[in-house]
């Protein structure tokens, strides 16, 4: 079972993942999940991760288990802080969005 | 003509009939402007529509802070500047501008380095300098008598102490940013909303990244977010709809699509707006020297602190 | 500096670095943009910006078709123009201010009430006027030469018969329109995608429309729509991203809220783009005279014939 | 049975609806249709109709048993001339919005 999921990457984030803007991701379920419960982020940051092919960008997006300082996460247009954080869990077509804080002028 | 009433002078009544005859806007939201203070913080991509818009619009009093001198490649995206300002200080090329635009008697320019607090007079339209840019040590000062601030600077360092300074002095601040294709836009300390710190706790270390020159930006970014900046400003100065006070848009030009997320709210552990803030002396100073847009318009540093 | 190669000259690198800095936009399109040609059809509140970002991004020759003169009210949100400029013709103090914006050395003025062709020099930057406004016998000769055509005009005739233009010689149209607090804009006639008529098939009759004098306008939102038709314009011109060919961009300020709408493509039997288009000359003649932004802006006109 | 919709007024349409600019309708099923059907823009069309307090307004928006020209319907973003006009079939949480065009400048 997986879950698909609409990933955007946004202020540069897209070039780690060739440069691809909006993406459709198949996250396989865990096993300790039911179907039902679909995925949480933790498990797509992991998927993701998987996906970086130069190990140096890893740390443009991830810090440890989660995303590095400077990256807003938006679960459906709402910041994750509000949604559950690095627990919340997704169904069959939310929307995920990695926002990279911009500061030029 | 019957405009005149509620305070507006003959001259406003002329130049602002089109705004007054919104009906949801009108002209006692146009005097509300008219006698409000906005403080603009870098004159540059953002900084140049801001000010113009905020200019034109009405604006009793306009601080202008930059310590900067144009460079031809700013004149693609800083149209405040003629091809012959190349090399002379941004706010003096800014104002003498900004000038142009307004009645030439109603006009007074004020040189200023410290916090006195400038009356808004009817029927005038004051431009206030501050062209030593904002430091650690200047910065209450500077924004301490305006209504709202906008940040329309070109680094992570500077945008922080300004934040902090605009907490302590109890000013919304309306943020603007822009890299490549992309723009951001949001409201902070506002109506009782997160501040930059609530969201992004620390700035990151733009000095250990090293993608930053590879990185540029067309004109009409920085100019479509600077116009929505003068008018998040009006709208906070007239109470005037809805502010993104609490949500941050994000626009993308290359397929002309905006989003607006939903963000959390204050965060009581803030070191700046929380319930104990840290002492600001402690918290960072900007980047000294020519900050080059180029390098403070990284968007892929690496953090100095791991999370 | 290696830009150079690809045909810019070295004050177009000095100028145009950071553009060109963009990954996917670079130097070569920034050099299609600077040997490229547009046309702002009216130049007040969105035409202002648009005219403006077009010059300082650095497009190669610059058309500008208005008959208006600049009046007060028009100051505070037509930000090309100075306070002294009032009562004076609005494109020769644009050609004045846009001349600033620019190498003194590089400029050329022509006045134009023809279709000759112009070519663009490399390093030059040419401004082309059209001092008598769009009319039924000069509008396909006024938008011949051009790559591209900006609809800045505020009123319904104008607008159709810029598109009849457009449609009749081939040009891609960025329409932008504004309103009290809310803006629109799309790309007619590009890629196989609609024009103007085959979304709405006749203009309504401004004049049926009772409430037009009670609609205004806040200066800020066409600042906006007009800053995001020069971007439409240049992504035409460099074929860069995705234009809004087939979308509409909405817009509201009151909550800085845009929607995109897909629309529907072109019509087969659309008067205008259709396969068997309506005789142009039995089209509409714009509104004789001096159109007032006030009543042209009539956004609930009742239709002069039923649907 | 009735069918939950979002409905959205621009271009100065709101004006004619309390100047609500977005609205949430319920619009009773009509009895030729199940409710799983939802109902259709022309039954859309006519709930609205109702709603028109000042006979003067009706032809601000509408036209006959359509929308007057130079208005735009848009069904979930979508021109309506491509999801079927107004047999357009609607349902639950769909949204609706009726766009005037903007002739100012
Ligand atoms: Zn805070
Ligand atoms: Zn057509």
């Amino acid at each position: 079972m997986s879950t698909r999921l609409f990933v955007e990457f946004t202020g540069g984030l897209e070039a780690i993942f060739d440069n691809q803007k909006q993406t459709e991701q198949h996250v396989a379920t865990e096993s300790s999940q039911t179907p039902q419960e679909g995925v949480s982020m933790r498990t797509l940051l992991r998927h993701l991760g998987k996906q970086i092919k130069k190990p140096q960008d890893v740390q443009l997006m991830l810090a440890g288990d989660t995303v590095r300082p400077g990256v807003l996460v938006l679960v459906n247009e709402t910041d994750w802080e509000l949604t559950g954080g690095i627990d919340t869990m997704l169904n069959d077509g939310d929307c995920v969005a990695f926002v990279s804080t911009l500061h030029g002028g | 003509a019957g405009w005149c009433g509620v305070g507006l002078t003959a001259e406003e009544v002329a130049r602002f009939s089109r705004p007054c005859l919104v009906k949801s806007f009108g002209p006692t939201r146009q005097l509300r402007l008219c006698r409000s203070k906005a403080l603009v913080v870098g004159v540059g991509g953002l900084g140049s529509p801001a000010a113009t818009y905020l200019t034109t619009s009405g604006v009793g009093v306009l601080g202008l802070c930059d310590f900067d001198t144009v460079d031809a490649s700013n004149l693609h995206r800083q149209p405040l500047y003629k091809r012959e300002d190349v090399g002379q200080p941004k706010v003096a090329c800014a104002v003498k501008r900004l000038s142009e635009l307004v009645d030439a008697s109603a006009l007074r320019v004020h040189k200023s380095e410290g916090c006195d607090s400038l009356e808004t007079v009817p029927g005038t339209f004051s431009i206030r300098t501050h062209e030593s840019g904002l430091t650690r040590d200047n910065a209450r000062d500077v924004v301490r008598d305006y209504d709202v601030v906008l940040d329309c600077t070109d680094n992570p360092r500077t945008r922080y102490l300004l934040n902090d300074a605009c907490v302590l002095e109890g000013k919304p601040l309306v943020y603007g940013a822009s890299v490549g294709m992309e723009g951001q836009l949001t409201v902070y300390h506002h109506n009782g909303g997160p501040c930059l710190r609530c969201i992004f706790p620390e700035p990151l270390d733009a000095d250990a990244c090293d993608v930053c020159s590879d990185t540029g930006v067309l004109g009409f970014v920085p100019g479509l977010i600077g116009v929505m900046q003068a008018q998040e400003a009006i709208k906070v100065l007239t109470n005037f709809g809805t502010t993104l006070s609490g949500r941050m848009l994000h626009y993308d030009a290359e397929d002309a699509r905006q989003f607006v997320a939903k963000l959390r709210g204050r965060r009581p552990g803030c070191a700046s707006c929380g319930d104990s803030p840290t002492d600001p002396s402690s918290l960072d100073e900007p980047t000294a020297g020519k900050a080059s847009a180029v390098t403070a318009s990284c968007k892929s540093a690496v953090p100095s602190t791991p999370a």
